[in-house]
C-alpha cells in the first residue's frame, strides 16, 4: 500500500468528483460528506507520503509499471521538497472544504454539484502537477487545474468577473502553451519527456546543453510559469480573477495556484535544467533578481492604493510572488534563496489562506468590499479578528509567525548572494505591508471616524449609556453580545486553523527548514 | 492603436526568439533526429522502443493506441478529465444542470422554423436515416482503434455529434428527449469511473496504477500481452463514454445559453 | 537564395508553425472582438500542434500502425529470427546499411508526438469551450463583445457589481 | 566558562502573565475574579523570578532551549537568565503589582471603559517584557521585542479616540519602523557575519569577527535606532505620543518596561553581541556615546519647555535612557555598573512621577504643571512622593539615584571623556530644573497681594488625595527610591556579577 502513496493521492479525488458526479446531482446534499472524506483521504496520504520520503527517502513511481527504459511510462515522483508542498495542498484545501458548507462560495445552490467537481478536479490538478515526473503530464495537469479555475471563477456572477475570467482563460492559455512549446523544444533536443531523462542529458551532454533551443525552451517554459504565477510583468490578470470571484474560489485558488507554479519553477530549474546548467548563464539571476524587485515594490505599492480587501490582498500576492522567484533566483552559494523560497511557499500559502477566509467572511457577514466598511470589526467579531489579525502578522513578517522567518531565510540569502537590492526590497514591502494592515486594523479598533479627541479620559457616559451599574459586562467591548455576529463555526474553524499553522509553522521553522536543506542536499544538482 | 503596437512588438520578439531557436534544429524528416531515435547520455529513445517493442508487449498494431492507453495511459485518463472537468466548468457557468425540475420543459414544442416545414422533413428523414449509420460507425471506431486510426476520443466525438445532429435538425428537446441532462452527466462520470476502475483493479491485484498485464488473471488470458490489449479496450470505452456525453453536453449549454431550452 | 535554401528549407516546418503562431499571437492581443481572440487561441494551439507533429515526421516512413498482414509474417519469423529484425511493412525494402533492429524504426513514423498532441487537442477543444461559455456570459453581461465597449462599460460603471 | 543550570523557571515566569490572559477574558464580568487573577499572576511571577535569584547569586546561569534546533542550522527559541535579566525582570515583576493595583484604583476612580482588555493586554505585554529580560539569543530578543511593540499598542490607544489614534499611530510606525528597517537586517547581518551563532551564551557573539570600523558602527548604530524603544534621538516622539495612553499604561510600560526593554536591548547588543573587547579596539562605542549624550542634553532642554506633566515626563525618560546607553557604551566596568543600576534606580523614581501625574488627574482632571499651583496641601501624599520621586531621578541624595549616577560619573572620569563627565553634570542640572519648581510651585504657591493664586483661575477646595489604591503604590514606590539608598547592597551584587561577566 506504502508504494501506492502517489497513485492514491492523485485518484482519491479523482474518484471522488466522478462519485459527486454520480450522486451529487440527484441529491446536492450528499456532495459534502463525499468531498470531505475524499479530501480527509488525500490529507492523509499527504502526510504518509510526507513520513515515508523524509524516512525512506524519495518515492519513485512508474504508471503502468513501464520502468524500463526511463521515459516510456510516466514517471511520478514525490521528493523532500513537494512532500512539503503536497502537505500544503492537502492541509489548504482541506480547510476551505469546511469554509464551502454554507456555500460561502457559489452563491446559486444548483450549482453545488458542479462546483464540488470542480473544486476537487482542481485538488488533483494540484497535486498532479507538484508530483509530475514527466514534463508533457505536468502540462496535462496544468491543463486540468487551469480548466477547473476557470470554472470556478467564472461562476460567480458578477459582471466584472466574467470579463476578468475571460481575460485569465487568454492569459493562462497562452502561459500553456508557452510551456507546451517549451517542452516541444527540449523534446526535440532531447528526444525525451522525463525530467529525469532529460536532466541527465543536459548533465552529459554538452552539445545539447549548449545548443540554442535549449536556452529557448528554458526561456518559454519558464515564461510560461511565470504567467500562471502571475510574476512581474504578467501579473495583469490575477488582480481581477481573484477579487471578483466567489470567496471559496478565491481561498483555493490565491494560496495554491501561484504557489504551487512557484514550486513547478523551482522544479523545472532544479529537476529538468539543472542547478549548474540554469545557473552557469551569467546575468540571468541578475536580470530575474531584479525582475523580482520590481515586483515586490510594484506589487507593495499597487497593494497600498487599493480600498477594497481583496484587491488589495491580490496585489499583495504579486509582491509574495517576487518574494518567491527573487528567492530561488538569488544564487547564494549555501543555498538560502532556495530555502527561504521554497519555506515562503509553505508559509504563504497558509497566510494567504487565511487572509483570503478572513476577507470572505468579512464580505459575507459584515458585505464589506471596502477596507473601510470593517469599522468596529474587532467588537462585532473578535475570533474572526484574531484570525485575520495573526495572518496579517504573519504579512507583515512579524515573529513568531512563519511570516518573520521566511523574510528571515530570503533575506540571509540575499545577502550572502549579495543582492542587496533584494534585501532591501524585501524590507520596504514589510514596512508596506505594516503600514497597509495597521491601517485596517485602525479602523477595525477605532471605527472611520474616531470620536472627537476628549479632554480627559472619562468614558463612561458616551460608551456605556446606563449601563454601570450591576451590568460590568458592558464595560468591555468582549461582554456586549459575544459570538452574536460571529461567523458560523464552519468559517471560523478553517481560520482559526490557519492562524495556529502560521503560528505552528513559525514556532517550528527549524525542524521544517531542516528537511528542506536535507531535501536540497538530495538533489542530484546541488 | 496601442494594442496592435504592443501585439506587434511582441510577436516579433516571440517570433524572433522561436526562429533564433530553431537554427540548429535538425532537418525536417530526419529519422535520426533526436525526437525520433534519441540522444547520447539519455535513456534510450522512448519512440523507438514504442516502434519496436510495444507490438511485444500489449500486442496492438495501432502504435498511437498502444501508447495512449498503456505506456501514457495516465495522460490519456486525465485527458479524460480535461474533457470532464471542461463539461463541468462549462455547465457551472452557466448554470443550468441541477435538480430543478423546472427548468427543464416538460414537453419539447416543437418551434416553428424559418424555414417552413418542407426542409424540416427533408432533414429529418435524412437525419433519420444517417443517424444510426453514424453511431455504429462511432462504435466501430472505438472498437476498432486497435487496428486501425480511432479510439475512444475519436469514436466518442463522432458519437456525440450524432446527438447534435439530431438537436440540429429538430431541436434541442428533442435531442434531450433521447439524451436527457441526468444521463450525460452519468454517462460522462461512468466513462472515466470505467477508465478509473481498470487502473484501481490493476492496484487491488498489488501492482501499479494501470499495469493491465497483471489483468490476465482477470481476463483468463494467455499472456499480460493480451490482457492489455483486453484492457485497453476497456478504457477507449471509457474514454468513449466521457467523451459522448460531454460532447453533447457542451453543444446542448452553449447552443442554449445553458437553460436548455429551445436554443438552435 | 542561400539562405532559403539553407536555412528554410531543412526547417521550412518549423517558419510556417512559426508564422502561424505569430499570426495567432497577433490575432490574441490586438484583436478587439472576443471570439477573433479565440480564434487567434485556437490558431496558436494549433501551430504548436503543428510542430510536435512535425517532429515525429521521417522522410520515407509510414504512419505508426504495423500491418495485419506482418503479424503472422512476424509470428512465422520471430521463432526463427528473433536475434535480427524483420520486415513487418511490406512494400519498403530495407537497406543493409540499417539493419537489425533499427530497420523497423526508419518505416514507421514516431508515434509519440502523435499521442502528444490527441491530448494537447483535446485540452485545446476544452479551454475553447470554456472560452466560448464565458464569452456568453460576457455577452448576456455586456450586450457586446467588443472589447474596448466592455471597458468603457466597466470605467462607466464602477458601483454597479 | 559559564555554571549553567537548565530550569522551567524563566519560561513559567513568562507564561504566569500569558495564562491569565484567557482568565482574564474568561472573568470579564466578574470583576473582582477578574482583578484577583490579575495579582495572582503577578505574585506568581515575582514568586518565580525570586525562585531563580539565588542561583543567580551564586554566579550560575538558568538556560533553557525551548524549541532545539536541528543540525546547527537554526536558533532556537531560548531562555537564558543572567544578572542583567535578572535585575530587570525584577523591577518589571516587583513594580506590575503595584501597577496593578494603581492601575484598579485609577481605572475604576475614572470609570474607564474596556477594562477588561486593558488587564489582559497589560498580562501579555509583561509576558513580552519577561520574554526580553530572559532571552538567550538575539533571536529570541527579537521576538519578544516584537511581540511588546505590538501588545502594548492596544493600550496606548485605549481611548480609542482621535488623539489616541494619532499616537498610536505615531508609536507603532516608529516601533515596528525601525525595527523592520533597522534591527531585523542587523541581527541577520550578525547572524552571517558570526556563521550562524547569535547565542548571549559565553562569549560575545562577533567578538572573533574582524569587521572593520564602518561595518561595526553602522551596524551599532543599526541595532541602537532599531531598538527605538530606548528612545535614542532622532527615532524618540514614539514615546511623547504614547502618553495619550491612560496614566498605568505611562507608568509601568513607558517608564519601566517597554523602554527599559530598548535599552536592555541595547546593553545586550553591546555587551552580548560586540563584546567590550571587540568595541574597545574598534572605538566604534564613542559614536553611540555621542549620539546619547545629545539625546540627554536636547530631551532634558525640550522637557524644560513642556507644560504637560506627562509628556515632561517623558521627554524626562528620554533622557535618562541616554544615560544607560551612556553608561554602557563608555565600556568601563564602572559606567556599566551604573546603567544597569540606573535601570533599577530610575524606574523605580520615575514609575513614582507617573503614578503621582496619574494621581493628579484622578482626583482633579488636571494634566497640565501651571495648573497644579498650590496643590500640594490638598495631596500632602502624591507630591510628598513626587518629591521623592524626582530627587531619584535627578540623583541627589537620599536617593537610589544617586548612587547610579554617581557610578556613571565617575566611569565617565575614569575613561577620560571629561566632556561627557560635564554632560551627565549639566544635565543634572536641567533635571533638577525641571522637577523641582513643579514641587516648589505645589507647596508654596505664588501668591498676589489679596492671598489668591497667581496663574490659576479656579480654587482648590473640594479636592482630596486620590483613593487609596492610587496614592498606596506611589507611597510604596517613593519608599523603594529612598530605601534602595539604603539598602542598595543586593542590586550592586547582581550589577557586579553581570559586569564580571562581561569583561
Amino acid at each position: 500500500m506504502i508504494e501506492q502513496l502517489p497513485a492514491i493521492l492523485v485518484l482519491t479525488p479523482v474518484f471522488g468528483a466522478m462519485l459527486v458526479g454520480l450522486f451529487g446531482t440527484k441529491d446536492p446534499r450528499a456532495c459534502f460528506p463525499i468531498v470531505i472524506v475524499t479530501l480527509t483521504l488525500t490529507l492523509i496520504t499527504a502526510f504518509l507520503s510526507a513520513h515515508q520520503v523524509f524516512t525512506n527517502g524519495t518515492i519513485d513511481y512508474f504508471m503502468g509499471g513501464w520502468e524500463e527504459p526511463l521515459g516510456i511510462g510516466i514517471h511520478l515522483r514525490i521528493d523532500g521538497i513537494n512532500a512539503l508542498v503536497l502537505c500544503a495542498i492537502a492541509v489548504v484545501v482541506w480547510l476551505v472544504t469546511f469554509f464551502s458548507v454554507r456555500r460561502f462560495g457559489a452563491e446559486d445552490t444548483e450549482k453545488t454539484p458542479q462546483f464540488y467537481i470542480l473544486y476537487q478536479l482542481l485538488c488533483v490538478g494540484l497535486f498532479g502537477i507538484t508530483i509530475a515526473g514527466d514534463t508533457f503530464n505536468l502540462f496535462v495537469l496544468v491543463e486540468i487545474s487551469s480548466l477547473t479555475s476557470y470554472g470556478l471563477i467564472a461562476m460567480g456572477s458578477s459582471r466584472r468577473g466574467t470579463f476578468a475570467a475571460f481575460n485569465y482563460v487568454l492569459m493562462g492559455t497562452v502561459g500553456a502553451s508557452f510551456y507546451l512549446l517549451g517542452v516541444g523544444y527540449l523534446f526535440l533536443k532531447t528526444g525525451s519527456l522525463n525530467m529525469q531523462d532529460i536532466h541527465t542529458i543536459l548533465a552529459t551532454n554538452s552539445a545539447v546543453a549548449e545548443s540554442k533551443a535549449v536556452t529557448i525552451a528554458f526561456l518559454f517554459i519558464l515564461v510560461g510559469i511565470w504567467i500562471k504565477m502571475a510574476f512581474f510583468p504578467l501579473y495583469g490578470w490575477l488582480p481581477n480573477a481573484y477579487s471578483y470571484c466567489p470567496s471559496t474560489t478565491a481561498c483555493t485558488l490565491a494560496p495554491l495556484m501561484t504557489k504551487v507554479s512557484v514550486y513547478v519553477m523551482i522544479r523545472v530549474m532544479l529537476g529538468v535544467f539543472g542547478y549548474e546548467w540554469v545557473f552557469q548563464h551569467e546575468g540571468w539571476s541578475d536580470l530575474v533578481v531584479w525582475l523580482a524587485v520590481i515586483a515586490i515594490l510594484s506589487g507593495s505599492v499597487l497593494a497600498l492604493a487599493q480600498r477594497e480587501i481583496k484587491r488589495m490582498l491580490c496585489y499583495l500576492i504579486v509582491a509574495e510572488v517576487g518574494y518567491m522567484v527573487g528567492g530561488a533566483w538569488i544564487a547564494d552559494p549555501d543555498h538560502w534563496g532556495f530555502t527561504g523560497a521554497i519555506y515562503h511557499i509553505l508559509a504563504d500559502a497558509m497566510m494567504t489562506l487565511c487572509l483570503f477566509l478572513a476577507a470572505g467572511i468579512f464580505a459575507k457577514r459584515l458585505g464589506a468590499v471596502q477596507i473601510s466598511d470593517l469599522e468596529g470589526l474587532f467588537k462585532k467579531m473578535p475570533l474572526t479578528s484574531i484570525g485575520f489579525v495573526v495572518g496579517a502578522l504573519a504579512m507583515i513578517g512579524v515573529p513568531p509567525t512563519c511570516g518573520f522567518f521566511s523574510k528571515f531565510y530570503l533575506i540571509r540569502g540575499g545577502i550572502e548572494g549579495g543582492h542587496w537590492e533584494y534585501v532591501i526590497a524585501l524590507l520596504i514591502s514589510s514596512l508596506v505591508n505594516a503600514v497597509l494592515f495597521f491601517r485596517i486594523f485602525e479602523i477595525a479598533y477605532f471605527g472611520n471616524k474616531p470620536a472627537e479627541g476628549h479632554d480627559h479620559g472619562h468614558h463612561e457616559e458616551t460608551e456605556q449609556g446606563g449601563a454601570q451599574q450591576g451590568s460590568v459586562s458592558g464595560q468591555n467591548p468582549l461582554g456586549t453580545g459575544l459570538l452574536s455576529r460571529e461567523a458560523p463555526a464552519t468559517a471560523l474553524f478553517p481560520l482559526l486553523a490557519a492562524a495556529a499553522i502560521i503560528l505552528l509553522l513559525g514556532i517550528f521553522n527549524g525542524p521544517i527548514v531542516a528537511l528542506i536543506r536535507g531535501a536540497l542536499e538530495g538533489l542530484p544538482a546541488l | 492603436m496601442f494594442a496592435k503596437v504592443f501585439a506587434t512588438i511582441a510577436v516579433v520578439i516571440t517570433g524572433s526568439l522561436l526562429l533564433y531557436g530553431i537554427t540548429d534544429f535538425p532537418a525536417f524528416g530526419d529519422p535520426d533526429s533526436p525526437a525520433n531515435a534519441g540522444v547520447e547520455g539519455g535513456a534510450p529513445s522512448a519512440p523507438l522502443y514504442y516502434i519496436n517493442e510495444s507490438y511485444n508487449d500489449t500486442k496492438v498494431p495501432n502504435l498511437v493506441t498502444s501508447v495512449l492507453a498503456d505506456y501514457r495511459s495516465y495522460d490519456t485518463m486525465f485527458e479524460t478529465v480535461v474533457i470532464f472537468a471542461a463539461g463541468m466548468a462549462i455547465f457551472a457557468i452557466l448554470g443550468a444542470v441541477g435538480t430543478d425540475k423546472d427548468a427543464r420543459p416538460v414537453h419539447p414544442q416543437m418551434n416553428t422554423s424559418v424555414n417552413g416545414d418542407h426542409s424540416r422533413i427533408i432533414v429529418g428523414t435524412t437525419v433519420r436515416i444517417v443517424v444510426p449509420v453514424v453511431q455504429l460507425f462511432a462504435l466501430y471506431v472505438v472498437a476498432h482503434g486497435h487496428h486501425s486510426p480511432g479510439g475512444g476520443f475519436q469514436g466518442g466525438v463522432i458519437l456525440g455529434s450524432s446527438f447534435i445532429l439530431i438537436a440540429l435538425a429538430g431541436n434541442l428537446s428533442t435531442a434531450l428527449e433521447r439524451f436527457s441532462e441526468r444521463s450525460y452527466m452519468l454517462l460522462a462520470s461512468i466513462g472515466i469511473l470505467i477508465y478509473g476502475g481498470f487502473g484501481v483493479l490493476c492496484m487491488a491485484l498489488d501492482r501499479n496504477f494501470l499495469d493491465y498485464g497483471v489483468l490476465q488473471k482477470v481476463f483468463l488470458t494467455d499472456g499480460p500481452e493480451m490482457a492489455r490489449s483486453h484492457a485497453m479496450l476497456g478504457v477507449e470505452v471509457g474514454v468513449a463514454c466521457t467523451v459522448t456525453a460531454i460532447m453533447f453536453a457542451i453543444y446542448a449549454n452553449l447552443a442554449s445559453r445553458g437553460t436548455l431550452k429551445d436554443g438552435l | 537564395m542561400d539562405f532559403i535554401r539553407e536555412t528554410i528549407q531543412p526547417h521550412f516546418n518549423f517558419w510556417i508553425y512559426v508564422i502561424l503562431m505569430m499570426i495567432g499571437l497577433w490575432a490574441v492581443i490586438a484583436k478587439n472582438n472576443l471570439i477573433k481572440k479565440l480564434i487567434g487561441l485556437s490558431i496558436f494551439q494549433t501551430a504548436i500542434i503543428l510542430l510536435y507533429v512535425s517532429l515525429g515526421v521521417k522522410d520515407g516512413a509510414t504512419i505508426p500502425i504495423l500491418d495485419h498482414h506482418a503479424e503472422e509474417v512476424e509470428m512465422a519469423e520471430h521463432a526463427e529470427e528473433a536475434e535480427h529484425g524483420v520486415e513487418l511493412v511490406p512494400g519498403h525494402e530495407i537497406g543493409p546499411a540499417n539493419g537489425g533492429r533499427h530497420a523497423l524504426a526508419d518505416t514507421i513514423a514516431n508515434p509519440l508526438p502523435h499521442v502528444l498532441m490527441l491530448t494537447a487537442i483535446v485540452v485545446g477543444v476544452a479551454t475553447l469551450g470554456v472560452a466560448l461559455s464565458i464569452s456568453q456570459m460576457v455577452f448576456k453581461e455586456f450586450g457586446t463583445l467588443e472589447e474596448n465597449e466592455i471597458l468603457e462599460q466597466l470605467k462607466a460603471g464602477n458601483t454597479d457589481d | 566558562m559559564e555554571e549553567t543550570v537548565d530550569s522551567l523557571l524563566p519560561v513559567w515566569a513568562c507564561l504566569a502573565s500569558l495564562l491569565a490572559v484567557p482568565l482574564i477574558v474568561l472573568f470579564r464580568k466578574e470583576i473582582f475574579l477578574r482583578e484577583a487573577v490579575t495579582f495572582t499572576a503577578g505574585f506568581a511571577k515575582l514568586a518565580f523570578v525570586l525562585a531563580m535569584l539565588p542561583i543567580i547569586y551564586e554566579g550560575k546561569v538558568i538556560v533553557h532551549t525551548f524549541v532545539g534546533g536541528i543540525g546547527g542550522i537554526n536558533v532556537p527559541i531560548i531562555f537564558r537568565v543572567d544578572a542583567l535579566g535578572m535585575i530587570f525582570a525584577l523591577v518589571a515583576s516587583s513594580l506590575w503589582i503595584l501597577t496593578s493595583l494603581y492601575a484598579v484604583g485609577y481605572m475604576r476612580g475614572l470609570k474607564e471603559h474596556s477594562q477588561t482588555r486593558f488587564f489582559a493586554f497589560f498580562a501579555l505585554s509583561l509576558s513580552a517584557t519577561m520574554g526580553v529580560a530572559f532571552s538567550g539569543n538575539l533571536l529570541t530578543l527579537y521576538l519578544f521585542y516584537e511581540m511588546l511593540s505590538l501588545s502594548t499598542w492596544p493600550l496606548v490607544t485605549h481611548h480609542q479616540d482621535k488623539e489616541a489614534r494619532t499616537g498610536g499611530r505615531t508609536y507603532l510606525s516608529y516601533l515596528l519602523g525601525t525595527s523592520v528597517a533597522f534591527a531585523l537586517p542587523a541581527v541577520i547581518f550578525t547572524y552571517i557575519e558570526s556563521g550562524g551563532d547569535l547565542s548571549f551564551a559565553g562569549d560575545a557573539i562577533l567578538h572573533e569577527s574582524d569587521m572593520g570600523y564602518w561595518p561595526a558602527v553602522i551596524l551599532l548604530l543599526g541595532f541602537a535606532f532599531g531598538f527605538s524603544k530606548a528612545g535614542m534621538m532622532p527615532f524618540h516622539s514614539w514615546l511623547p505620543g504614547a502618553m495619550v495612553a491612560p496614566t498605568p499604561v505611562s507608568a509601568l510600560l513607558h517608564a519601566v518596561a517597554v523602554v527599559k526593554v530598548g535599552v536592555f536591548c541595547v546593553i545586550r547588543v553591546v555587551t552580548g553581541v560586540f563584546g567590550v573587547v571587540m568595541l574597545e579596539r574598534l572605538g566604534a562605542n564613542l559614536v553611540l556615546c555621542w549620539v546619547a549624550a545629545f539625546t540627554v542634553i536636547t530631551s532634558s532642554l525640550i522637557a524644560l519647555s513642556q507644560d504637560n506633566l506627562k509628556r515632561r515626563l517623558a521627554f524626562s525618560t528620554i533622557g535618562q535612557l541616554s544615560y544607560i546607553i551612556l553608561g554602557v557604551s563608555l565600556l568601563n566596568e564602572l559606567a556599566i555598573k551604573g546603567s544597569v543600576l540606573h535601570i533599577a534606580a530610575h524606574a523605580v523614581g520615575k514609575i513614582t512621577l507617573f503614578f503621582c501625574a496619574g494621581a493628579i488627574f484622578v482626583a482633579t482632571g488636571k494634566k497640565y504643571i501651571s495648573q497644579m499651583a498650590g496643590l500640594g496641601k490638598q495631596m500632602p501624599f502624591t507630591f510628598a512622593a513626587f518629591f521623592l520621586g524626582s530627587l531619584g531621578v535627578i540623583g541627589l541624595p537620599p536617593s537610589i539615584g544617586l548612587i547610579s549616577k554617581f557610578h556613571l560619573v565617575l566611569g565617565a572620569a575614569e575613561s577620560g571623556q571629561v566632556a561627557l563627565v560635564v554632560v551627565f553634570l549639566v544635565s543634572t542640572i536641567l533635571n533638577a530644573a525641571y522637577f523641582l519648581p513643579i514641587v516648589y510651585q505645589a507647596f508654596f504657591p505664588t501668591k498676589n497681594s489679596e492671598g489668591d493664586l497667581v496663574d490659576v483661575k479656579f480654587s482648590w477646595a473640594g479636592v482630596k488625595e486620590a483613593p487609596l489604591a492610587c496614592v498606596l503604590p506611589l507611597c510604596i514606590t517613593a519608599t523603594l527610591t529612598v530605601g534602595l539608598f539604603f539598602v542598595p547592597g543586593f542590586l550592586l551584587e547582581l550589577a557586579q556579577i553581570f559586569v564580571d561577566s562581561v569583561k
